[in-house]
């Protein structure tokens, strides 16, 4: 039997690769587990990187499209990229599971049936901090985030759930070094909590600058993507305090993600990221989508077994909404020591249920 | 109220303007002396913030993490300056463009398969940890430590250079190799030790500014990016000028972050300046450069050649 | 005979040192002028000043009795200045004839023939190889210009401002570096071009310069302390002082 | 007697280029040797190869005791030898003074060692400008530096390539002066110069060198007799 | 003789240079032949790579202009044809006129500023015009911003055939490059060419000779602006795709790479040196995910051993 051929798309190098790494790897765990085989038939994994450039994305889009012919690809780590390529996979006909980036656009008006997003909308994190911001009854928050199109979006989806006004929103350049400015600005200002988004290397540089400013545990630091398993390993105990808002934790109940954090801990040695677990779940979909098609790559076959979601997601609540995005729940949680002493997250408090994403009703799939 | 703000704004920018010197410092004598350009300088930065990350993990000891790598660093530039860079001195410019564009890629993927492409842990030391009463505000005592290390950096480096033997050789033998060793010097070695200082420095710099960074692959890319801009305009090759430019660009990015968005606040409506504020403020530094190359072509303090 | 250049009342300050110091000079059409004096008296200076690289703190410079002071480098090639460095300045990674050429072409302007291969441009390369074969270096013609000798860079720095055409040739010590042999012939060479071109003449091989000059300056501090016949400037015992020596 | 200096049988060039095809020549301890010939016929290429700036293809190069095919230049000029190069090569970032000091060394315990104050002495001119940048420097300046930048190895073996170039009559006759002063005082060197009387004063034996070989070697008596073949030689 | 204007038979550079236009010409067949188009868009993505990298050259190679800034060009092409398409003008030539009206007016002005500088200076110089305009590309929130704009019709180049089709666009492509390619050959070799190789050997002499420097200098920063501008339009036209990433410092770089490894101040050194990097980007990326940990050393290997990247290696072989 041909195996199936799966495109995997990273970004496998540059700054941001820790994330599109924790994704492959936790892709490749699934895979492994079952011996090469996803539903019961075999699987080839073709991993691509991205270099988080889109340019590259789409190179690799035609390779993948013509040169290898897959029915189907996950990945795409980044919002820019999934934007780049999305379109042309679905237009040529290969079916898309996004394992990480959910960006608006495709959840809303451009939302496609060959497009499936497993982890999030983008906003989603951002509302369930709103959420929890609104909760506690902060009435002066001040916002920090990169002055990009990610920063800017991470702001809207706060505010969506927050509807204080904020007392300001403070954007930094992309490839800043310091944060001493906007730090002592905060200082000066004295807010009621700090909202900030810094993915990657400049959440570490972020969380140590507002540590070492001495506002950790004085003024409440809530974060989105910031803390996160890809940055927790170099922050250990200098992120003690922060609180995040995600759809997944490693404490999380349930044997499926009992049994994935294990496993994860296991080969890899270190605590999986929700960007792991995002693409466990995208790798459990496929497996059980294989498995109703029997192997067939059928497009409408495959679609409509993808749709269905007949697997148990790590997340535990779990369902496709009409744009193929998830209706999930969305926690807060905090960064403290776990029972082996290590800084880990922990979760606080649900603040959203059965959440779908703000754009689900301009999308006219059913 | 106002006015402690300001000042604490004006120490930030100080202390950017700091860590931007170190990070300059030793590409100005690779650069500017040896006129050798080397886009891995911030691969050595990496790589000198990766080693003491490493030895802090096994030893827990954050001055031994910097002799590590310090001395590992030195020890890595000694051998690639032996068996290959020297080589490009007499090639020109593009050249060793592209032969340090080649290690720059090779050391950051390098890394990323020893230590793998998550940031790593380091952190500084309890000592250093505190804050200390300065003008009637608090001030981390790290950031601090970076502040007086620039400084005393600055002068080390001043005074090697201008003031000593070695410094002059150096010099010479960035224009006429042949001649000073004519003249009885070991050129070669001359500028291999040189080299290996100028690495030296960026892991220094690697070492000192880990724990307020994020130490991760590609994460010299930017610097060395930054650190270009610092030594041109401070004018290629000279010490002192990379030290003031360094000092104008911290100031002029911090103010700037710190003052332009309520600024443009002032003249603009909300949504337009906060829309344009960042975007310009990312601008700034190199609109700076740009300012001042137009009206200075040699920068603030041109070395004639 | 018209004045060719007229030089009035220049000054040139290096911070604190004074490289010219108010110096008059004028040159007849057709006149070999040289300009002797100590080592670091400014003569270099000068030479800078009428080319345009440098530019005067004070003073005005005529060329036909126009005022160049202000203008650029180019501008004043182009009028028919051309000079020959003390200190070699060639094209490296071009031919010898290369060489040559460029300076043919800067005169002829870039309207012409603008887009055929240069080498295959009579206009340029036949000037260019006359200019060559004047000094001697033909046969080296296609030889990288990084090849030759000290000597024959010498020799070329030569061919390179003969090439262009020039009204007014301004040497700046043509005979250092070269052998008596290739001295004598340069004097020869310097002997035919005499009357043909306006000269300056900057040179401490005082056989040479009371041999070709028709007059001769002599430049202290930046001063010119006497002017006159190479006879007059021999038997002048300032001269002698501050410059010749035990001659 | 072995000889102090011996040069047998050089052959080098550039690239694929040869250039020397045999020079050969001896020098004893505190004498001068002058090369003669015109322009482009390996006189610089025969001192390069001594200085060790370029690696000889064959040829013996021995000073003293010591072969010195192969070592580096510094290595050479540690043995005692002072370097005047062709075209003065000048330091162009450093001030007069500090071209002077950077290479300055005594390696060989001098009876009377050069210092700053006795190269100023001879050239009064630099410690006027001691502070200029050497790119600053007029020609005949530089050529006075590259001199005082030598003397201030204090080596036993002087080699001066077109050492009065573009220098004053007045100064020309004060370098022979001077350089007559150091012979006196024990100086070996080898010259290279257009200006054959002074060469014939200053120097004990004449090499003449033609398209790199050596058609003729004697002392000052035997050029006098044989001038009008030697300058025909050098085509006079 | 560096720049020998005639190629002898015997030249292996001659017979390498036609095997490779033939080559070029018959990719279509061979990527029908090898069964996918992928290697189709692949040729077409080196063509256009080697465009901007042959504009690049004018400067880089024989100006001894080290431009860290030409990315800027590419990406301003990319945009107008980004931003036009998104507003309903989708005519291919009112974009490229667009374009390089565009870019000739942002050259002009950077360019004289920038020729103010020398060396080092010019570099980061480029470099801070090429940030700026990256920033800008990046706040441009309505056309994508960061994450760029996807391009919902290529441009219409009535007469030629819709670019969508591949070796339509592949086609006209390669005819770009080739008549970019002669035009710099004529270019190099006429007045013009040898004036601005004077200018990067010694600036002064050539001054002296009465050569205004700027004029000469600009002339061709404009001109290698423009060409590098006409790629960016082709490349918007390939990835149907326009992003900041496009005119970032590091593609500006890549450019730099491409040229110096092909070998600057040759006519066919940017299409080896776009065409060995792409190649062997691919490969070894399909090959190791360490892949740059291959290629940092090859590339460090070439600026070791050859004196004018891989086609000056060829050239010097072929001297021999
Ligand atoms: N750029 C400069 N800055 C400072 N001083 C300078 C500069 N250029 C020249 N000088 C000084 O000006 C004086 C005149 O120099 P110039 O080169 O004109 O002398 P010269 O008459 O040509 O001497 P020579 O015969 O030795 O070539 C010298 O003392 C020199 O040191
Ligand atoms: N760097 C070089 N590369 C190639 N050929 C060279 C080089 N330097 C000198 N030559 C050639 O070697 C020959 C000898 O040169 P050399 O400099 O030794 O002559 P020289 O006797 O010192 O003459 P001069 O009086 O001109 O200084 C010359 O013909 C020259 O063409
Ligand atoms: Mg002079
Ligand atoms: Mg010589």
């Amino acid at each position: 039997q041909t195996p199936v051929k799966i495109g995997f798309m990273g970004v496998l190098s540059g700054p941001q690769a820790a994330l599109g790494q924790d994704m492959l790897d936790a892709f490749m765990l699934v895979v492994e587990q079952n011996g090469g085989k996803l539903g019961g038939v075999p699987v080839e994994v073709i991993r691509r990187d991205s270099q988080l450039k889109p340019e590259v994305a789409n190179q690799i889009a035609d390779e993948l499209i013509e040169k290898e012919k897959v029915p189907l690809v996950t990945g795409m780590t980044f919002s820019n990229i999934l934007m780049a390529v999305g379109k042309k996979f679905t237009n040529a006909g290969v079916v898309v599971v996004g394992s990480n980036a959910g960006p608006a656009p495709l959840a809303g008006a451009q939302c496609s049936p060959n497009l499936f997003v497993v982890s999030k909308q983008n906003d989603q994190f951002a509302e369930a901090m709103g959420k929890y911001a609104t909760t506690k009854g902060y009435k002066r928050i001040i916002s920090m985030t990169p002055n990009y199109q990610a920063g800017k979006d991470y702001i809207v989806g706060f505010k969506r759930q927050y509807k204080t006004p904020l007392l300001d929103e403070m954007y930094t350049p992309l490839n800043q070094l310091d944060f001493s400015a906007e730090l002592a600005r905060i200082v000066s200002e004295k807010p009621d909590a700090v909202y900030a988004f810094y993915p990657g290397g400049l959440g570490v540089s972020f969380v140590r600058a507002y540590q070492q400013a001495g506002l950790l545990g004085k003024i409440p630091l809530l974060t989105t993507s910031t803390t996160d398993g890809t940055t927790l390993p170099a922050l250990k105990d200098t992120a003690l305090g922060v609180l995040l808002s995600s759809s997944w934790g490693p404490d999380m109940p349930g044997a499926a993600n009992q049994k994935f954090v294990s496993d994860f801990e296991g080969k890899y040695k270190r605590t999986p990221s929700e960007y792991a677990a995002y693409s466990y779940d995208a790798a459990l979909l496929i497996d059980s989508a294989l498995r109703k098609t029997a192997g067939s790559t059928d497009r409408a076959a495959l679609t409509a077994a993808l749709k269905a979601a007949d697997f148990k997601s790590v997340r535990g609540n779990f369902k496709f909404g009409n744009n193929n995005y998830p209706i999930q729940d969305f926690y807060v949680y905090e960064v403290a020591k776990d029972a082996k002493g290590n800084a880990n997250i922990k979760t606080v408090s649900k603040e959203l249920s059965n959440y779908q994403d703000a754009y689900a009703k301009d999308c006219p799939l059913k | 109220m106002v006015w402690s703000l300001f000042f604490s704004q004006v120490l930030n920018g100080v202390q950017l303007g700091m860590l931007l010197f170190l990070l300059s410092a030793g590409l100005t004598l690779v650069f500017g002396i040896m006129n050798f350009i080397n886009l891995s300088h911030g691969s050595f930065y990496m790589l000198g913030a990766y080693f003491a990350a490493a030895t802090l993990a096994r030893s827990g000891s954050f001055l031994l993490a910097g002799l590590v790598g310090v001395g590992g660093v030195m020890g890595v530039a000694f051998v690639l300056e032996r068996l290959a860079l020297r080589r490009l001195y007499a090639k020109g410019h593009l050249n060793q463009v592209l032969a340090t564009l080649g290690l720059l890629m090779f050391f950051n993927e390098a890394v990323r398969m020893v230590w793998g492409s998550q940031p790593v842990f380091t952190s500084q030391p309890a000592w250093l940890s505190g804050s200390v009463p300065l003008l009637g505000m608090s001030y981390p005592s790290y950031r601090l430590m970076i502040i007086v290390a620039g400084v005393l950096l600055a002068l080390g480096i001043y005074l090697l250079i201008h003031k000593t033997r070695v410094g002059m050789l150096v010099r010479a033998s960035s224009t006429h190799p042949d001649t000073v060793a004519a003249l009885g010097i070991n050129a070669r070695l001359l500028n291999t030790l040189l080299f290996a200082v100028g690495a030296g420095l960026a892991a220094l710099a690697g070492w000192l500014v880990g724990p307020i960074v994020s130490v991760q692959s590609g994460m010299g890319d930017d610097v060395l990016i930054l650190a270009l801009v610092v030594i041109v305009i401070g004018g290629i090759g000279s010490i002192r000028g990379a030290f003031y430019a360094a000092l104008l660009v911290g100031l002029v990015d911090t103010m700037g972050r710190a003052y332009m968005p309520q600024i443009m606040r002032q003249f603009l409506e909300r949504s337009v300046a906060d829309a344009a504020g960042p975007a310009l403020a990312s601008m700034l530094i190199y609109l700076f450069m740009a300012a001042i190359l137009a009206v200075r072509p040699g920068g603030l303090f041109p070395v004639h050649r | 005979m018209g004045k060719k250049l007229q030089v009035r009342q220049l000054v040139k300050r290096f911070g604190g040192l004074l490289a010219t110091d108010r110096l008059d000079l004028a040159l007849d059409e057709g006149e070999t002028h040289a300009l002797i004096g100590p080592n670091g008296a400014g003569k270099t200076t000068v030479m800078g000043q009428l080319t345009g690289e440098l530019m005067p703190n004070s003073g005005r410079i005529l060329l036909d009795g126009q005022d160049i002071t202000t203008w650029s480098t180019p501008r004043r090639a182009l009028a028919g200045i051309a000079r020959s460095y003390q200190i070699t300045q060639l094209l490296e990674g071009f031919t010898v004839l290369e060489n040559a050429m460029l300076m043919v072409q800067a005169r002829q302007g870039h309207s012409f023939n603008a887009w055929a291969p240069v080498r295959r441009q009579a206009v340029l390369v036949e000037p260019a190889r006359e200019a060559l074969d004047q000094v001697g270096l033909l046969p080296r013609a296609d030889e990288d210009v990084m090849a030759l000798g000290h000597g024959e860079h010498r020799q070329l720095e030569l061919a390179m401002a003969l090439a262009m055409k020039p009204q007014l040739l301004l040497l700046d010590e043509p005979l250092a570096g070269m052998s008596q042999a290739e001295s004598q012939q340069m004097i020869a060479l310097l002997q035919g071009l005499k009357g043909r071109y306006t000269m300056l003449l900057v040179e401490h091989d005082m056989q040479a310069v009371f041999s070709l000059a028709d007059r001769v300056s002599v430049l202290v501090y930046g001063h010119a302390i006497a002017c006159g016949t190479p006879a007059e400037i021999q038997a002048d015992e300032g001269v002698r002082q501050a410059y010749l020596g035990g001659h | 007697m072995m000889a102090w200096l011996e040069v047998a049988g050089l052959q080098a060039g550039y690239g694929g280029n040869q250039v020397l095809h045999g020079i050969q020549f001896e020098l004893e301890e505190g004498r001068i040797v002058s090369l003669l010939g015109r322009n482009g016929m390996g006189k610089t290429t025969t001192l390069k190869c001594l200085m060790g700036l370029i690696v000889p293809k064959a040829g013996t190069l021995r000073l003293g005791q010591r072969t010195i095919n192969g070592l580096a230049a510094h290595e050479v000029a540690r043995l005692g030898v002072g370097w005047v190069p062709e075209g003065r090569q000048i330091f162009p970032t450093l001030t007069v003074e500090e071209n002077l000091l950077a290479t300055a060394a005594d390696r060989h315990r001098a009876a009377q060692p050069y210092t700053l104050q006795r190269v100023y002495a001879f050239f009064p001119r630099l410690q006027e400008r001691r502070q200029n940048m050497g790119n600053q420097l007029s020609g005949g300046e530089q050529q006075m530096l590259a001199i005082g930048r030598a003397l201030m190895t204090n080596p036993r073996l002087l080699i001066l390539d077109e050492a009065t170039e573009g220098l004053a009559p007045l100064i020309r006759q004060e370098i022979w002066r001077v350089l007559g002063e150091l012979r006196n005082a024990g100086m070996a060197m080898i010259v290279v110069d257009k200006d054959l009387e002074a060469l014939m004063a200053l120097a004990d034996r004449h090499v003449v060198i033609e398209k790199g070989r050596v058609p003729w070697q004697g002392d000052t008596e035997a050029l006098r007799a044989q001038r009008s073949e030697v300058e025909r030689y050098l085509g006079v | 003789m560096l720049f020998p204007e005639s190629l002898s038979w015997r030249s292996p550079r001659l017979w390498l240079a036609s095997t490779l236009v033939l080559l070029l010409l018959l990719v279509p067949l061979l990527s029908q032949w090898a069964g996918s188009s992928f290697y189709l868009s692949f040729a077409t993505r080196i063509v256009v790579f080697a465009i901007a990298v042959s504009g690049l050259n004018l400067v880089l190679g024989y100006g001894g202009l080290i431009s860290m800034g030409h990315a800027l060009y590419v990406g301003l092409g990319a945009y107008v044809v980004g931003i036009s398409a998104a507003n309903g003008l989708t005519n291919g030539w009112a974009q490229l006129a667009i374009a390089l009206a565009f870019a000739a007016a942002v050259a002009l002005v950077t360019g004289l500023v920038s020729l103010r500088t020398r060396g080092i200076g010019f570099i980061m110089i480029t470099l801070a015009f090429n940030q700026m305009f990256y920033f800008l590309a990046v706040s441009l929130k309505q056309y994508g911003g960061d994450d760029g704009l996807p391009l919902n019709e290529r441009s219409a180049l009535a007469p030629l055939p819709a670019l969508d089709g591949k070796l339509a666009l592949y086609y006209l492509c390669l005819a770009t490059l080739l008549i970019v390619m002669l035009l710099v050959w004529r270019l190099v070799h006429s007045r013009f060419g040898y004036v601005l190789r004077g200018f990067q050997a010694n600036e002064r002499r050539m001054l002296a000779a009465g050569y205004p420097r700027v004029r000469y200098q600009l002339s061709a920063f404009v001109l290698s602006a423009l060409i590098c501008t006409v790629a960016g339009v082709l490349q918007a036209n390939l990835t149907a795709f326009v992003a900041p990433s496009y005119l970032s410092w590091r593609a500006s770089g890549e450019l730099i790479l491409m040229a110096v490894l092909g070998g600057i101040g040759s006519v066919f050194g940017p299409l080896v040196g776009a065409a060995v990097l792409l190649v062997l980007e691919e490969l070894l990326s399909g090959m190791t995910q360490h892949w740059m940990a291959i290629l940092g050393p090859l590339i460090l290997l070439v600026a070791l051993v050859s004196q004018r990247g891989l086609w000056g290696a060829i050239r010097r072989w072929g001297a021999r």
